[in-house]
């Protein structure tokens, strides 16, 4: 499988008054054709800053430090901003959080979605909108032909999330970035947009970067899963093997915190706040929070520890002296599913590879 | 549509006819009368006078003549000017006013807008910088400061433009400017903020990820939304412009509505300034009736919403 | 990743629970206005505007004491004089002027004994520039103050109350504003000076009279926007009274509202007096305001320019002052900046 | 639910909220809903946007007049009185609300301690300065804030801490009764359950009766003793929590179901969306809550209850077989 | 001639002048100001023409001495003399207007100029029918007037735009119209309005070839521009856009030196008068000396005004009527004892507000007046002045300023509402009763209510039993001047003059007692 999209070593800071703001510390992953990588994490742990340097959106205090976006092998990091222009909304497309801000309100939806064909595919207006028409019908807005016309207030919010992504694919991207595209919508609009989604990476054989902090969406979409926290990626694997096999006490705590439709008993919180990236801990940025943390915790940065080959995570509880610790409950029935279901689930992928 | 016209033109007739009421009743408490003069009326005269004027009349008896004359569009006679109708008198002076008011309102909210565009997309950067100075600066300066020093050098000094007196087009130039300054500068204020504010919005951003470049996205996305809210001062600023500026129309000697304004405040010209009062509010009625109609033009969220509503 | 520094003690779990340590607040404790400030200061433009503006306000209300005389003592023997400094080296305060291409020392003519000067030069009576425009300043901007005095008291209560209410109350005081705005100022002044005599409280009241709208409409547009705020939401679950949540949520939250438009109110009152003062019903004699100086410069301004400069340079000052401060508080009391 | 027979402390009955009632821009926000709260239970309300939740809550806490029907609480019809009367004054101090969105429900200019002490002052609760720091303080504590963040203002908290502070806000006056709109639905997942246990830690220590709204169908599931399903300004199912995820009877509820994502990529995979399909709601002549088996109701006709009762049955069948 | 830069054939026959307003009306009943009255002047024409200071025949064919005791005019008019529509010009045009301007329904505030006329004032006072008025068309070339009692003046007034006829045909199709624009106009003045309407800022008027004495008129189009701002009539002037502008204020006082400068002084005073009702120590003459002493008339016009006003020491101004015998000017023959009261004297000033102060028993009394004024500029500078020097030398006052605008000025003056007031008043004729009627006991204009019998009597004598004897009418006015005078009754300040600046090549300018340019004489020196 050909790696469509490679992250090496990001790092970025922002300048801010008070200091440097460290947002992305050495983050690397990769993406290959055909597949859905999910990132989650919560809010400021730095999954849309990630996202958006490979767009070549940053905001404009922000730095690289370091580290490259290979796209086809080429640096987008480096590349020229006409030539950015080219690759966005074009090879690499990017669906936004809320739909009720990212629609241009004084424009009709028609125009708005044929727009990227005008920029990139040199067509004419009237193809560029018969073209705009199929995937409006595509994405299941109804009676497309007539609404074209219409403004963004006119429709509810999963029909302008369905506009939204109607954007992003109408040029048939190779990589599609949806940064939380749900988050804003109701569970049930959730589910249909998702469900979309799906429908479409099949269609268009498009790869797809997607961000959300729902591990239930997590678990309905992704193929492979990064777990972000303070501006790392902590955690990194096959899907099963995040939700069955998760090692970091992170991924367990977030897993634990989640009510299932069976939970009885108090909910296992992960105590305290994320850490100020302002001035980020020497050690394991989560170690003040872990009630597993060692102490080389407080010491130095965990690096990556090898789980298998599409596994690892950052976690010193890996690392061959660490005591055993015992997972929680919860977490260790998780496991105990983990092998009814692994072999299944390398079929799956292999197959989509 | 239609509607809405009829519900907003009633709204202006009441409005008008608040205005004219309240105009009429201070006229009343304004001392002196209008043929006060230190020539000697007999009483007779004054009588006879008042007689024709409708002045003997009991005040309620008066506005309600006034209010059925304006209903029939008479503003009455003008003081000052021996029986001349206050319409004819108010039309004649409105055309310069209205020639320089707009073509400094074109003039000064365009180059507004431009600049305070250009201002926000550069934020932060020298080329904002000189742009807000300027702005401020625009601000800052009285009209009447700015009319001398344009007069003075460029007219007079280097002979690129008349001096004054109202005779053609080249004859408005300089009190356009005069009058262009301040409109540039507000709305290059208000364009710039505003501009900043859509620039950072999401469909912005969309509009990046589609692959527009940065002139691209102000133009096709950014300018028109900053014009709404730009458009609701450029209402008030219009009216201020239209019905004339007394100092710049006095400094160019131009026969404009603004100078005449003043004198008949000056010589208690009563059924003159009632008639310019009620036509200047007509104006800003009308004035802000089309502004909102553009409005909705621009802004195709207000344009249903008032759909619906009817 | 090498192994060195891991020792056998480093894989010790640590026990102390400290997470309650990440609870704890580093930054300090910065009030909404700190912050502000704050954010202010970073804007150099605007602290040398405050600092400007507060020197003029410094210099304006030491009048008394470091005008060089009285602003209204006239000697029509100096009338007219340009601009002198000591014995007339400096130029551009030589005390000469050009009639017909000769260059002519104005003082000597007008008989002023050696070492007497006026550094801004003297008006039409002969009355010193410099001190009326240190008065002048002081007037322009206490009708500054006067007027942002009428648009506080009238237009953010009246603004409260049309957001707060809402509905028919809202409609109707909306009308009230469009009817208010609809009348010229012009003849309100007139009106004013007719029946209150010409003076400061006819200029001030005139101003406040239609002064106060754009406040109103401004505070009544933020004021239906915070009152479906949860905060309020929630003081109204507590109980508190309408008056008391004005005073306590709603006032404080419009306060860079207030601030703002305040820094817009002042000049503007300066701007319309100068207007007024032009029209020739403005402050009366031999009171000095920047707006009657500025019109008296400007009829002299082909002979005697200094006469328009010197006060057009104050409100320039002034006003560029001002509004760039306003810019730095508009930014600074925006926490998205 | 052990308890024969529970007290009610909340009961609405036929209430009505409409917005801009008579005018072309008319919305039912609510149309004519019934619903009982027992004391010191959690009654869970779940829906999609705009179905008329929080619309619901306000009505109680009285922030809008209701349009018609009646809210009796503790017995009392609170529905008519008269704003900024005594008897306001006197419920206000029983009923209290935590808000949704934690940056936009605290005063961005108000210290923590006076927006905490707010309501002690308006109720007289306190008489002197130190009472009222001591007061202020026990609060902080009981929601697991430090006392020195008294001084200081919400923008310095995180959204979790602010969540805290205002629910330190809401039980300042000791309220009998709170409605927590959405509390959660604004927190990062991690501190979501903080607030949740707290929640619930002090309902255990006060006695306090929730009327808990929120999307998150698992959250609600946890936190609730009964649930009712909101569609349109209508309840479409009320029942205890267990009855309406094992038990789902009407298509709606059964859809919102459907749609929860599963942290369980092995569920996920099997999950089927059901569409709801509103046209049955067209026809709405003789529709209401009706009470289809103890204790659960739903929004039907008289000839429907029928069937729901035999999907009932299979449904109790499929359950116990599978235990 | 029009500019340097005029090589345009047309403007080398156009003069432009620069106006400070526009005209209100062409109704010659009507109107009340100078603009209206020099369009009137350049446009209609009277019995009579001021040709320099002479009056001489224009529609009549010479000037008519009285009869009848100076109670009857029989006036020959010239019949070669049209309208601009080519129609004659008869008697019965005159009995027409006149009667128009005393009717009361026309409302003319001028109406009371016809005075002494036959009938006039009962007519006005709507006692009398306008028909019996003492006017007569004894055929359609002569006409007699009839007097109530003896006008000395009548052949000055026939110059005045009120006694000019009108064409009948014209006022009866315009009907209230008649006058707001040209084209309700008929003319038989020198020059026709050309295009003007009602509140136009410029008007032209062209040559008149109707006009019977056409072959004279040598400027084919007189230009009027209004212009208000001082430095822009500068600047216009400069740039040879105006031939003729008249400047004020600093504008003047630069321009003193330059070669196209001039000043002309008019028949107008400016004085102060005191409010005696409303202050009672004003009765004092020793505090109203007082108050006149304190001014230095001399400084006040040369640096403060510097635009060709003179300082004066009576109301009655220079230069406009002079002794029948002695043909001397009327203010040389004015006593000392009297115009030394309006000399700058600020010692004797002090000295005198003190003893009278003492009088009155107010010694140390603080006064806090109003003085009222014009809002012009030169007005509000005159009262800077004046309330500077007051207040310096007078201890105990304080003067409040207040400039407003002339009707509100007139206002308040008529009710009493001011403690010092500057009025100004500009003649009417050339006689001094014009000024010196205003201030008897009881006059509509005498404002502060100073009264003097024997002033009063002066008065009455000059109209009655003197009226027909010119030397003894003459007496009777010196003496009234200096009764004012030595009284300071009014206080009189200055003359008011008007600077110019005036293109050289503009000659034969001709400004005549009456307050308006007879343009007939107006010549371009090619
Ligand atoms: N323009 C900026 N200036 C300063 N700091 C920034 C900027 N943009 C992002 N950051 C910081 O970078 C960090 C990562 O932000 P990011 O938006 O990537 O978070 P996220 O994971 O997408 O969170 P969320 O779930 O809330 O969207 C945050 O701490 C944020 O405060
Ligand atoms: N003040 C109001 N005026 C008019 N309509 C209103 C008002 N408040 C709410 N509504 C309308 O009432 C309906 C119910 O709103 P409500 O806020 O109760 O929904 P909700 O279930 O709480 O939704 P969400 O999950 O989005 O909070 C919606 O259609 C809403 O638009
Ligand atoms: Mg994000
Ligand atoms: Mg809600």
């Amino acid at each position: 499988m050909a790696n469509i999209l490679e992250v090496k070593n990001l790092s970025i800071d922002f300048k801010t008054y008070a200091g440097d703001v460290h947002a992305i510390r050495d983050v690397s992953f990769e993406l290959k054709k055909g597949e859905t990588l999910a990132i989650v994490g919560e809010s400021g742990s730095g999954k849309s800053v990630t996202v958006r340097s490979i767009m070549g959106l940053l905001a404009s205090n922000a730095q690289v430090k370091g580290g490259t976006v290979k796209y086809h092998g080429d640096d987008l990091l480096k590349k020229p901003e006409k030539e950015m222009n080219q690759i966005r909304g074009n090879e690499i497309s990017m669906i936004f959080q809320d739909p009720m801000t990212s629609l241009d309100p004084t424009m009709p939806i028609g125009k708005q979605v044929a727009e990227p064909l005008l920029i990139h595919k040199a067509m004419n207006k009237e193809d560029a909108m018969k073209r705009a028409l199929t995937v409006l019908d595509l994405v299941g807005i109804p009676n497309a032909k007539e609404r074209m016309k219409d403004y963004p207030h006119q429709f509810s919010g999963g029909q302008r999330q369905r506009i939204v992504i109607a954007i992003a694919i109408v040029d048939y991207p190779q990589v599609l970035i949806a940064d939380e595209p749900t988050t804003a919508l109701d569970v049930t609009v959730q589910a249909q947009i998702i469900d979309l989604m799906k429908e479409l990476q099949r269609k268009i054989e498009t790869s797809i970067i997607f961000i959300t902090h729902d591990l239930g969406v997590v678990a309905g979409i992704a193929d492979r899963v990064a777990v972000m926290y303070a501006g790392k990626i902590i955690e990194y694997g096959l899907v099963d093997e995040i939700f069955y096999q998760p090692k970091h006490p992170y991924t367990w705590g977030l897993l634990n915190s989640m009510p299932t439709l069976d939970t009885a008993g108090k909910l296992e919180a992960i105590p305290g706040t994320p850490p100020d990236l302002l001035d980020p801990p020497k050690g394991d940025a989560f170690a003040p929070r872990n009630p597993y943390a060692l102490q080389i915790d407080t010491e130095e940065m965990p690096p990556f520890f090898e789980v298998s080959k599409t596994h690892y995570a950052a976690t010193w509880l890996l690392h061959p002296d660490a005591p055993q610790v015992e997972p929680p409950a919860a977490i260790k029935t998780l496991m105990a599913k983990y092998d009814e279901v692994a072999p299944q689930k390398v079929g799956q992928t292999d197959g989509k590879g | 549509m239609t509607k809405y016209l009829i519900k907003r033109i009633c709204y202006l007739v009441l409005t008008l006819f608040i205005v004219a009421s309240v105009t009429f009743f201070m006229m009343k408490l304004m001392p002196g009368t209008p043929y006060t003069n230190q020539e000697k009326l007999s009483a007779d005269q004054l009588r006879i006078m008042n007689e024709q004027y409708g002045l003997n009349k009991p005040i309620l008896e008066q506005y309600w003549i006034y209010i059925v004359g304006l209903l029939h569009g008479d503003f009455g006679t003008s003081f000052q000017f021996n029986n001349q109708p206050v319409l004819g008198l108010i039309m004649s002076r409105l055309a310069p006013s209205l020639q320089i008011g707009a073509q400094a309102m074109i003039l000064g909210s365009g180059l507004g807008i431009l600049l305070g565009a250009v201002a926000a997309i550069r934020k932060n950067t020298w080329v904002d910088g000189v742009a807000t100075f300027f702005s401020i600066l625009g601000i800052s300066i009285p009209n009447f400061v700015l009319a001398v020093l344009l007069q003075f050098f460029l007219a007079f000094k280097l002979q690129m433009f008349p001096i004054a007196l109202w005779d053609g087009f080249s004859s408005s130039i300089l009190p356009t400017l005069a009058l262009a300054v301040a409109p540039l500068a507000n709305t290059a204020r208000f364009m710039r903020t505003e501009m900043v504010d859509v620039l950072s919005s999401d469909y912005i951003e969309l509009a990046k990820a589609k692959g527009n470049s940065r002139w691209q996205t102000v133009a096709k996305h950014a300018l028109r939304n900053s014009m709404i809210p730009v458009v609701t001062i450029i209402g008030p600023m219009a009216v201020n412009l239209m019905t004339g500026s007394l100092v710049v129309e006095n400094i160019f000697s131009i026969p404009g509505i603004g100078e005449q304004f003043v004198k008949s405040i000056m010589t208690n010209d009563y059924p003159t300034i009632m008639g310019l009062t009620i036509f200047y509010s007509f104006l800003l009625m009308v004035i802000i009736l089309v502004v909102d109609i553009l409005y909705g033009i621009i802004d195709p969220r207000i344009r249903l919403s008032e759909k619906g509503a009817n | 990743m090498s192994d060195t520094k891991i020792t056998a003690g480093s894989f010790k779990p640590l026990k102390v629970d400290n997470h309650e340590e990440q609870e704890k607040i580093s930054a300090p404790s910065l009030t909404f206005t700190q912050d502000a400030i704050r954010r202010l200061k970073q804007n150099k433009v605007a602290v040398i505007s405050l600092f400007v503006l507060l020197a003029i306000i410094l210099a304006t209300f030491l009048a008394p004491v470091i005008a060089p005389q009285s602003p209204n003592t006239q000697n029509v023997a100096y009338a007219n004089l340009p601009p002198k400094i000591g014995n007339g080296h400096l130029p551009g305060f030589k005390g000469t002027a050009t009639v017909s291409g000769v260059t002519v020392d104005k003082y000597q003519q007008a008989g002023v004994p050696k070492g007497k000067s006026f550094i801004l030069g003297t008006d039409y009576l002969g009355r010193d520039l410099l001190s009326r425009i240190l008065y002048g300043t002081r007037l322009s901007l206490l009708i500054g103050i006067l007027a942002t005095l009428v648009d506080l008291l009238i237009g953010i209560p009246y603004g409260i109350i049309s957001g707060w209410k809402g509905g028919r109350t809202d409609t109707f005081m909306q009308r009230i504003i469009e009817i208010i705005s609809s009348i010229p100022n012009l003849i309100v002044v007139v009106l004013m000076m007719l029946i209150l005599r010409p003076g400061l409280l006819s200029i001030v009241l005139a101003i406040g009279f239609t002064g106060w709208i754009t406040m109103a409409r401004l505070i009544r547009a933020q004021t239906f926007q915070l009152k479906e705020q949860e905060f309020v939401l929630a003081a109204r679950t507590l109980g508190e009274t309408p008056t008391r949540i004005a005073w306590k949520h709603l006032i404080p939250n419009l306060s860079s509202t207030i601030i703002i438009q305040t820094m817009f109110t002042i000049p503007s009152a300066i701007f319309f007096e100068a207007f007024l003062s032009f029209i020739g019903i403005g402050i009366p004699a031999p009171s000095a305001s920047l707006g009657t100086l500025l019109s008296d410069g400007q009829k002299a301004f082909r002979f005697l320019p200094y006469q328009m400069w010197y006060p057009a340079a104050v409100l320039c000052l002034i006003m560029v002052a001002v509004n760039l401060l306003a810019d730095g508080l508009r930014d600074a009391f925006d926490p998205k900046s | 639910m052990e308890k024969d027979k529970p007290k009610v402390l909340v009961s609405v009955k036929h209430l009505k909220q409409y917005f801009n009632p008579g005018k072309k821009s008319e919305v039912k926000a609510i149309d004519d809903i019934s619903f009982e709260i027992y004391e010191g239970e959690t009654f869970g309300l779940v829906g999609e946007s705009g179905s008329g939740k929080s619309t619901t809550g306000r009505s109680i806490i009285r922030l809008y007049n209701p349009t018609s029907g009646e809210i009796l609480f503790d017995g009392q019809d609170i529905s008519k009185i008269k704003n900024h009367s005594r008897q306001m004054k006197e419920f206000r101090k029983e009923i209290q609300m935590i808000f949704q969105d934690p940056y936009a429900s605290l005063n961005p200019r108000m210290k923590v301690k006076d927006i905490i002490a707010e309501g002690l002052h308006i109720h007289k609760l306190v008489k002197t300065e130190a009472e009222c720091d001591a007061r202020v303080n026990e609060l902080l504590d009981l929601v697991g804030l430090n006392k020195d963040h008294a001084t200081r203002y919400p923008h310095e908290f995180s959204g979790g801490q602010r969540q805290r502070i205002g629910i330190a806000r809401a039980l300042a006056v000791k309220p009998k009764f709170i409605i927590a709109d959405e509390p959660i639905s604004a927190l990062d997942v991690s501190i979501q359950a903080q607030v949740v246990n707290l929640l619930k830690d002090i309902q255990a220590q006060q006695n306090l009766t929730y009327l808990f709204i929120a999307h998150d169908l698992s959250m609600v599931k946890y936190i609730s003793d009964r649930i009712a399903v909101m569609h349109n300004g209508q309840i479409m199912e009320l029942a205890s929590a267990d009855d309406i995820y094992d038990r789902p009877l009407h298509p709606y509820t059964q859809s919102l179901l459907s749609a929860v994502p599963q942290p369980d990529p092995k569920l996920e995979r099997k999950q089927r969306r059901v569409a709801y399909d509103a046209s049955i709601e067209a026809n709405n002549e003789g529709r209401q809550l009706r009470e289809v088996a103890p204790a659960h109701f739903v929004y039907a006709t008289e000839a429907e209850v029928p069937g729901y009762q035999a999907a009932l049955a299979k449904m109790t069948q499929a359950t116990t077989i599978a235990q | 001639a029009c500019g340097s830069s005029g090589s345009k054939e047309a403007s080398t026959d156009t003069v432009t002048f620069t106006t400070s307003d526009v005209i209100s009306t062409m109704d010659s009943a009507l109107n009340t100001n100078v603009i209206g009255a020099q369009a009137l002047t350049d446009t209609m024409e009277g019995l009579y023409r001021y040709e320099g200071k002479t009056v001489k025949p224009a529609i009549a064919t010479k000037v008519v001495k009285p009869t009848n005791n100076g109670l009857t005019y029989t006036i020959p008019l010239r019949k070669d003399a049209k309208w601009s529509n080519g129609k004659a010009l008869t008697a019965s045009d005159f009995v027409y207007a006149w009667q128009r301007v005393v009717n009361p329904k026309v409302g003319s505030q001028y109406a009371y100029i016809y005075e002494g006329i036959k009938n006039a004032t009962d007519i006005t006072a709507g006692k009398k029918a306008v028909d019996t008025l003492g006017i007569e068309a004894k055929d359609a070339h002569t006409l007699v007037i009839t007097l109530d009692k003896s006008i000395p003046y009548f052949s000055q007034l026939m110059t005045s735009s009120t006694f000019f006829p009108v064409y009948k045909a014209a006022v009866e199709k315009a009907g209230k119209a008649y006058g707001t624009n040209s084209k309700t106009l008929v003319f038989n003045g020198p020059y026709k309005l050309s295009n003007w309407n009602g509140p136009d800022s410029s008007w032209t008027e062209v040559k008149n070839t109707n006009y019977w004495n056409a072959k004279d008129v040598k400027v084919k189009n007189l230009k009027y521009q209004v212009v208000k701002d001082a430095s822009t009539a500068l600047n216009l002037f400069q740039s040879n856009k105006v031939d003729r502008t008249a400047i004020s204020g600093d504008t003047a006082k630069q321009m003193k030196n330059d070669p196209d400068y001039s000043t002309l002084p008019k028949s107008a005073t400016f004085y102060m008068q005191l409010n005696q009702d409303k202050n009672p120590i004003f009765k004092n003459a020793k505090i109203r000396q007082a108050i006149s002493m304190t001014i230095n008339r001399k400084e006040l016009v040369s640096q403060v005004l510097g635009d060709g006003s003179k300082p004066i020491a009576s109301v009655t101004p220079k230069d406009m009527s002079f002794d029948p015998t002695t043909k001397k000017d009327f203010t040389s023959e004015l006593s000392t004892e009297g115009t030394k009261n309006a000399t700058y004297n600020p010692k004797e000033a002090t000295k005198l507000w003190k003893e009278g102060l003492a009088e009155l028993g107010q010694t140390g009394k603080t006064f806090d007046y109003t003085m009222v004024g014009d809002d012009t500029d030169t007005s509000k500078k005159q009262s800077e002045y004046l309330q500077n020097t007051l207040e310096k030398y007078l201890p105990g006052l304080k003067v409040t300023l207040a400039n407003v605008p002339f009707k509100t000025r007139l206002t308040r003056s008529d009710s009493g509402d001011f403690d010092m007031v500057v009025s100004a008043w500009s003649a009417d004729f050339p006689d001094p009763i014009t000024f010196l009627d205003l201030f008897v006991t009881g006059g509509d204009n005498n404002n502060g209510h100073w009264s003097n019998t024997e002033y009063d009597a002066q008065i009455k004598a000059s109209k009655t039993t003197n009226a027909n004897n010119p030397t003894a009418r003459w007496q009777n006015l010196l003496k009234a001047q200096d009764i004012m005078n030595t009284e300071s009754g009014v206080i009189p300040l200055y003359q008011s003059g008007v600077a110019y600046l005036t293109n050289a090549n503009v000659k034969g300018l001709d400004y005549g007692p009456s307050g308006s340019y007879n343009n007939v004489s107006l010549y371009l020196k090619k």
